[in-house]
């Protein structure tokens, strides 16, 4: 094991050479870069064992990866906003497909306005698509994904493409200290993409992306979400099988802090339950009930594992770094229908924060916190707060 | 033969049995192209003079040559008649479908 | 947590010498340490920023500094309110320049002044400053481990160079007094 | 020299059988040759178009081979993937295809084709040409001919069908010095298939582009596709060539053309062309040849 | 007026034409098709003076409506499925330029498996995109909405795009009777569109779809989603003055049917809305008290309107044509929220049918309402029903 | 024949000031003298790209005239959009005009490119090529050189920076047929202004084609940006010509180039380039100007 | 409601001929009607079908006809379990062929049999036997005015092929019993 | 003078206030590029011929021409040296900007 002071990229790259994937396609796009120019890198000075493929558009990028992982190749790209648009009709392709791809997003804006600092947008866009989908919270947890992704992926009993989410700029360009596992460790937990049913051979040939009629299609349909919502439990093993080889826990489909007696509940992804961890041991040692949710993976949705944190909870915080324009923040919306489900009743409130890049600073999150509060104690105030907004609405 | 051994299809009997992935193997018809024809081609084999013309440009390839005369796959056979039109020596006649129904 | 400002213009490396900082602090001195950059669209010229964070703990904060122990300047054309913006009162600011006079008049703050760019050009023959302003850093913070400094800019630089800003480092280290 | 293949040598084994396009289907011809040439293993890349709708109809497939359809916008990306995955597996002696359409190639497919080319990628790129979007009901695509009666070119008082010219693809892909790349016909098959056999042993990209007449979206008889195909060359609005070796190369330079009013009066969606259209078809036939004659008889 | 037997797709053709749009970009796809090929033989008869560009992809159809847009000409766009999710990158990008562009979406599943049929996976994918979406139910409808929208779109308090959706095939291939209103009508109540702040002009030159960086962006942002969510209002009264004019109306954001004291209710879409009018005649008819809810607007979404129809059902049903994959049906993660947020405790229900053109059957509501009002009376029933499968789970 | 335009008799009037480009940034200097050609009637289209991000940054706009950011993969239908915009309100006497990279030329933005040639559109089109992506970091695009070290065509012992050649851009638009398409020089600031102030009366769509140095992705002093270009000329690794009613022409044909090696050395991207690599790359550019010989100078 | 289907082959008008009862029925017959199309990726030649709805009431079902009243099989080829399908114990199959006994002896339903394609080729020249087989349908079923069918066709053709047409729908709609 | 007005920028006070879209006036440039250059140039007027090839090749336009004798933005120079590198009588001189600043 090595230590190395890295950036996330960097982190993400690293991560990518353990899995060692047989093809790289990928276009270049602020804040991604440095992973592909990383692996650019390492495909030149042969520490990695990949074909680079230059394309012309993330839309290649994302067809070409189908096309390595339709003969049964270990595929990998990297995208981030305007790409992952660019690159949209293929992610359902893919994930219909059942190809094992894994991509990693730099979460940042999307135009217009131009912009290319970090918020959800891009992602969030993207629920619909049949991918699963994790958000980091630092350039660890970024490459320990990176080769957890590849094993919950390439699991039969999965067998969906994954995208991997770090916050643009916050993540992707912050240099801190990340373990930098063995490569023969990384080879005994990940071993070589077995060909699968939906894989084309000599010896089987296949028909891969064909058509399903009226008479057909639905079942497939139905296969594909059944299968992505039971991956919830291959997500939890690996996760544990991880931890024996490597040390390192992430807990799932998502982590509870200081939840278990907690009155209030701010639900979080990425790189703000990071901030918010500070301040929920401020707000406790201030004697306050309050707790903290790292919501990790929002496709296949933790539906159950949340219900179970939030039941005692009477004033839950959703942070959204994304909007749906016309509605709320989309974190918020699918964190509702979970908790209208589960019966239960808490009062619910939305913040909005970091869009654009906007800082998401300790102040917002004891606001966040605060609004929390006086809402379990019975005051009424408003469902969406936009944070750190420069001026009046 | 040129043409491929028919497969049995039994449709799956739960969604978990579906295929995984929009996969299906290849090499797999299932079902006859029926009754697609008005017209049924049909090879005169005295006048044919086994240039293989036919064989060549028939576009669903249901034109066998592995015997020593030609024979037509008319379960796939679309009736479309390029053969016939292709065929120099008129070895081939366009007849009417209706005539072999009855 | 201690945290550092880097003022400097695109291309002179205000950004890498955030990272050997924290590289410094973190791989070579067992603590936790955070660096990151400021980025706009603007182009090589234009002013820009990098941070250093440096605790003994595992540094969850992902906001923006919103103040600062240290200030470093590499660049002092870029002298003006945004080097003085969220200073504690007993921050600290470093600046290369030949005549601490003009900046000491303007802030209470403690100033450490050292001619970074003679002596680059004297050490390395370009004016690059930043392992220049890293030696002054530390030798008036003592925030890191000078050897760890050392380390870090061999672990980052061709050996040749690495020599060279080494002694640069060394050679400001030993010439900077804390602020009194 | 390669051995010339007739309809005589030719593999009996059909490795595209039993599919749904419409009787007399020129592609669907092009695409069978080209398997029966390129063997069992091929890996096929189809984009949305005719051919892909008519092969892969759950649970009805019609390739032998290993077969995909792709993005509409990706057969040169899709393909490219298969070659870079077989390589990195160590999958020797194979084949990764792209079968597109006018429209899947020179409109929406242009520019993951033009990647793969401009990356060397070890491809073989078919564009089965029937100068019109025929899977979504005979739309105008960028190789449509002038005056061409399309479902998005209406013929009309005001319009004579297409406005403009068809794309110069194999120009387009030659201007990118591509190792290989060939114009074809289905009325011309001994020359498509010697190409298509020739681009097997090609290092690098290649590119067929075969002329494939729809008796559907060209309203024609069904039985006419072949020689309806010879006479489009034979006439002259089409034409054979190759470029190779950073040359260009014409192989069929006709004394005469027959004539252009025999081959459009054949076919619906030209019935509406006046004779002054008909010239202007002739007189911009004259010029392309003119530059051909002039440019690739080296 | 006069009275046509056509098709939804030559009735959008006809709404279109009466809107009298400067320039048709767009793209062939079934079952969008019949649309611009209608289209196109207006222009060629000049009964529509328009510029029809034959765009080399759906990427570039909205980008060159963008372009018309931009010099504040009126630009036209249709569009399905694959095509759809091909420009995915210039919906936000055309949302945050407000520019007031009308596009058809002739609702399709995705692939894979490739399938033509009608589902609406396509334009849920889009709800993020900051485009009014609005899902008709028959012919007349779409027709009628040709116009709205663009009244809507461009109303100086709206600015923004506006997607009118119709099921494939079962709306867009199906002929019935529809009232074709006359041009001068529809030319006094659709003025030309007059230009605005948003919009290039050789008197006042604007520079457009600019950066704004982590200093403004999140401004740019609230700001749109504010003006989105009060464009409820302006929808409302559109509705109402084309009523005036036309003597149609649609009941802005929803229509509610029988729900004043139902005890359950369903809430569909577009062309399901049709089939289940007949059903709940049936039920009301047998003394059931079922309602019914036409969702017209996913976007802006009606949360207010949902909540005051919903506020004494025991169960509440949500028709959804679409899966989350890794979740549920993204209608009724959206539904779900607003009941949340107002405080009620319905029994939830979420009835996914029709994928891939899966036939939506009388039957397949009546057991809809069935399993609903067996769910009022307390029994406990699943909370995600697959209408219409073929085969077991 | 038009009147020349030199720097003296050229307008003083500004229309594109205060960007933030890196000092000595080649690109610039080609929108700011198209810019002042084409004047205050010009509305332009710019795709991502250094240009687009150093020239509208809320609240400050560096264009004087309308000008709008496209998505990065369509300069060309935006432009035509705005194009048929205009012509469908009757406001005359206008450019719609795109900027865009080399990147958003050849590789994302080609379809859109070419769907706008293909029809024609009343478009002029600029590729300003500084051979990478810079506006990422430098990155290897279609029209990188052969040998470029980039960040994702790094050099080193097993590459020796980019592997494929530059995308042959100006005959791929001029397969098209296009109305009139040129390549250019910042190095030929005459020869440009020229060719742009021919754009201006051309019926259809133009496109003009500049190599424009970038001093930070090229490692150059900022200085010699203007001189660099020149000599990329002189040494026939780039070249000047035209292509005008179906017919190329060379602007420019040395007796004899000034050394390569001279050209290469100047420049950090090339700084690890051997002898027998700089011998490659003069070994391509005769292969190139023998054809282009051959073949342009009827 | 009365609910039609229609049994043909691509390229043989079925669909059209869906279109035109519609129109009869609606525009000009006053009530409100539905026509659609089954839609295969299969190409020319494969069978298709279409569907004609008509009623005295807006008609909002959306869902695929789960009966009909009437089955019209244009190409007696097409002839099997699919045309038998869903049908009523009163509903009635019209067909077109010479010789209806085969048909009679594999069905209870009443059939009703016209040679359309002969009377195609007679009155029109070619073998397309939509209107033919839509006067047959209206002559068994009186289900809309005959008038209002030749104001469709009228308004659906041009004026010479269009009289061809009335022409041969007259012929079909006075020949054709109703069943017994 | 070939230099746009500068405008003055007032920050939107609400959210309602900002620009309607992602739009901005053109011509707007509200602050200078202010301390980009390490060097100056510096026109020696004597020895300039006033060929006009510095205000050619300037990539940020800031040679003006209006008065009888070249003026430089020193607000928006950036201090690259193209016009010096290309001068042929050598006419301006690149100056290190510490040396205004004192
Ligand atoms: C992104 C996208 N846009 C549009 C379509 C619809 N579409 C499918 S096939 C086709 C036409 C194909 O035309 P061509 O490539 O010429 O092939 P052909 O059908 O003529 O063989 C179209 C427009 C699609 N599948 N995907
Ligand atoms: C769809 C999409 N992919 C990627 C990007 C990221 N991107 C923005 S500008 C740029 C590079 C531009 O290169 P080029 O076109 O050569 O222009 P230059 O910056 O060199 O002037 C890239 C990759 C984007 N904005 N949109
Ligand atoms: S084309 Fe005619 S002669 Fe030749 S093989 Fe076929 S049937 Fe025989
Ligand atoms: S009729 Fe057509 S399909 Fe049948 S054998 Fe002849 S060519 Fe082949
Ligand atoms: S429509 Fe044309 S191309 Fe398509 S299957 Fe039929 S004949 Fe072939
Ligand atoms: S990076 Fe290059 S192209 Fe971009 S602004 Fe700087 S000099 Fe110009
Ligand atoms: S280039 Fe030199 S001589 Fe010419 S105008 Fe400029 S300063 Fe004067
Ligand atoms: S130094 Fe550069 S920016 Fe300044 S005037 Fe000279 S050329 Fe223009
Ligand atoms: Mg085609
Ligand atoms: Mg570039």
């Amino acid at each position: 094991m090595a230590r190395k002071f890295i950036s996330g990229n960097d982190a993400v790259a690293e991560g990518v050479r353990l899995a060692r994937p047989h093809v790289i396609s990928a276009y270049p796009i602020t804040p991604q870069t440095i992973v592909v120019e990383r692996l650019s890198d390492f495909c030149e000075d042969g520490s990695l064992k990949a074909i680079y493929m230059h394309v012309e558009s993330e839309h290649s990028a994302l067809a070409a990866a189908m096309g390595v992982s339709s003969v049964g190749a270990r595929a990998f790209t990297a995208t981030s906003s305007q790409g992952l648009l660019y690159m949209a009709e293929n992610l359902p392709y893919a994930s219909g497909a059942r190809m094992p791809i894994v991509m990693m997003n730099a979460n940042r804006a999307l135009a217009t306005p131009w912009n290319i600092y970090g918020d959800q947008m891009d992602s969030m866009f993207l629920l619909n698509a049949g991918w699963i989908q994790v958000y980091v919270e630092d350039a660890q947890e970024a490459l320990d994904m990176m080769i957890q992704s590849y094993k919950i992926a390439e699991d039969p009993r999965v067998m969906t493409p994954f995208m991997v989410n770090l916050d643009g700029f916050v993540l992707t360009h912050t240099y801190e200290v990340v373990d930098v596992p063995e490569q023969e460790l990384v080879d005994a937990y990940l071993p070589p993409l077995k060909l699968a049913e939906n894989m084309m051979s000599l010896e089987a040939p296949k028909s891969l992306c064909i058509t399903a009629g009226n008479n057909f299609n639905m079942e497939f349909k139905i296969k594909q979400n059944e299968e992505m919502n039971a991956s919830t439990a291959i997500i939890a093993e690996v996760d544990a099988s991880f931890a024996e080889v490597f040390g390192r826990k992430y807990h799932g489909l998502l982590e509870a802090i200081a939840c278990d007696d907690a009155e209030v509940i701010l639900i979080t992804t990425g790189s703000v339950a990071g901030t918010s961890r500070m301040i929920i041991e401020e707000y406790r040692n201030k004697g306050h009930k309050v707790g903290l949710i790292k919501l990790r993976y929002l496709r296949p949705f933790p539906t159950e594992a949340l219900a179970k944190v939030l039941k005692d909870a009477k004033a839950v915080g959703v942070v959204d770094k994304n909007i749906s324009f016309g509605y709320e923040g989309t974190i918020f919306t699918n964190v509702n229908s979970a908790i209208l489900q589960s019966g239960l009743t808490p009062k619910v409130h939305n913040f909005i924060c970091g869009l654009g890049g906007r800082d998401v600073t300790k102040e917002n999150i004891r606001e966040m916190f605060d609004a929390l509060l006086s809402s379990a104690a019975g005051d009424s105030c408003e469902k969406i707060h936009y944070m750190n907004v420069r001026c009046a609405l | 033969m040129n043409k491929p051994k028919m497969k049995s299809f039994t449709e799956p009997k739960t969604v978990t049995d579906y295929p995984l992935g929009a996969t299906c193997p290849s090499d797999h018809i299932t079902s006859i192209n029926a009754g697609w024809r008005t017209y049924r081609p049909v090879i005169d084999q005295e006048k044919c003079v086994l240039c293989m013309r036919c064989f060549l440009v028939c576009p669903d390839g249901v034109i066998d040559k592995s015997s020593d005369r030609l024979e037509i796959d008319y379960d796939f056979c679309k009736g479309c008649g390029v053969c016939a039109y292709e065929c120099k020596p008129k070895a081939i006649k366009m007849v009417k479908e209706a005539e072999f129904n009855g | 947590m201690i945290e550092v400002r880097w003022h400097g213009r695109g291309g002179q490396g205000s950004f890498t010498v955030a990272r050997l900082l924290g590289l410094a602090a973190s791989v070579y001195g067992g603590k936790y340490a955070q660096a990151f950059p400021s980025f706009g669209p603007e182009r090589r010229g234009a002013p820009v920023l990098g941070f250093t964070r440096i605790d003994d703990v595992k540094i969850g904060d992902r906001s923006e500094l919103d103040g600062c122990d240290y200030v470093v300047v590499l660049d002092e054309t870029l002298w003006g309110n945004d080097v003085l913006s969220g200073l504690k009162d007993d921050s600290i600011v470093i600046i290369n320049t030949k005549d601490e006079t003009k900046y000491k008049s303007e802030t209470s703050h403690c100033i450490i002044a050292i001619d970074a760019t003679q002596l680059a050009l004297d050490y390395l023959g370009i004016p690059i400053t930043n392992t220049a302003m890293l030696g002054a850093l530390v030798g008036a913070s003592k925030i890191v481990d000078p050897a760890h400094c050392i380390d870090a800019i061999r672990a980052s630089m061709a050996p040749k160079i690495a020599q060279k800003n080494v002694d640069l480092f060394n050679h400001v280290y030993g010439e900077v007094n804390s602020c009194e | 020299m390669m051995p010339k293949i007739t309809a005589k040598n030719l593999t009996n084994d059909e490795l595209f059988y039993g599919h749904k396009a419409c009787g007399g289907c020129g592609e669907s011809l092009a695409v069978r040759l080209a398997m029966k040439i390129l063997g069992e293993r091929t890996f096929a890349s189809l984009p949305a178009g005719c051919m892909s709708a008519v092969s892969f109809i759950y649970p009805n497939m019609a390739f032998k081979t290993n077969a995909i359809i792709t993005p509409f916008a990706s057969t040169g990306a899709v393909a490219a993937g298969v070659a870079a995955g077989l390589k990195a597996l160590g999958i020797e002696n194979t084949y990764s295809v792209g079968f597109a359409g006018d429209g899947g190639t020179a409109d929406i497919g242009l520019q993951a084709l033009s990647g793969a080319i401009d990356r060397g990628d070890q491809i073989i790129y078919f564009c089965n040409d029937n100068e019109a979007y025929m899977n979504t009901g005979i739309q105008k695509s960028g190789l449509t001919p002038y005056g061409t009666r399309t479902t998005t070119s209406p013929a009309g008082e005001n319009l004579p069908g297409s406005v403009t010219t068809k794309k110069n693809m194999f120009e387009i892909v030659a201007a990118h010095d591509i190792a290989y790349a060939a114009t074809a016909s289905v009325g011309y098959l001994e020359d498509y298939m010697m190409k298509v056999e020739k681009a097997k042993s090609v290092k690098g990209t290649s590119y067929i582009h075969i002329l494939a007449p729809c008796p559907t979206g060209w309203g024609t008889p069904s039985e006419i596709t072949i020689s309806l195909a010879k006479e489009a060359v034979d006439c002259g609005l089409w034409y054979l060539a190759e470029y190779e070796n950073g040359e260009f190369k014409l192989n069929k330079d006709p004394k005469a053309f027959t004539p252009v009013a025999d081959y459009v009066k054949k076919q619906g969606r030209f019935k509406h062309l006046t004779e002054t259209d008909i010239e202007h078809l002739e007189t911009q036939r004259d010029k392309k040849w003119l530059k051909m004659r002039r440019d690739w008889n080296k």
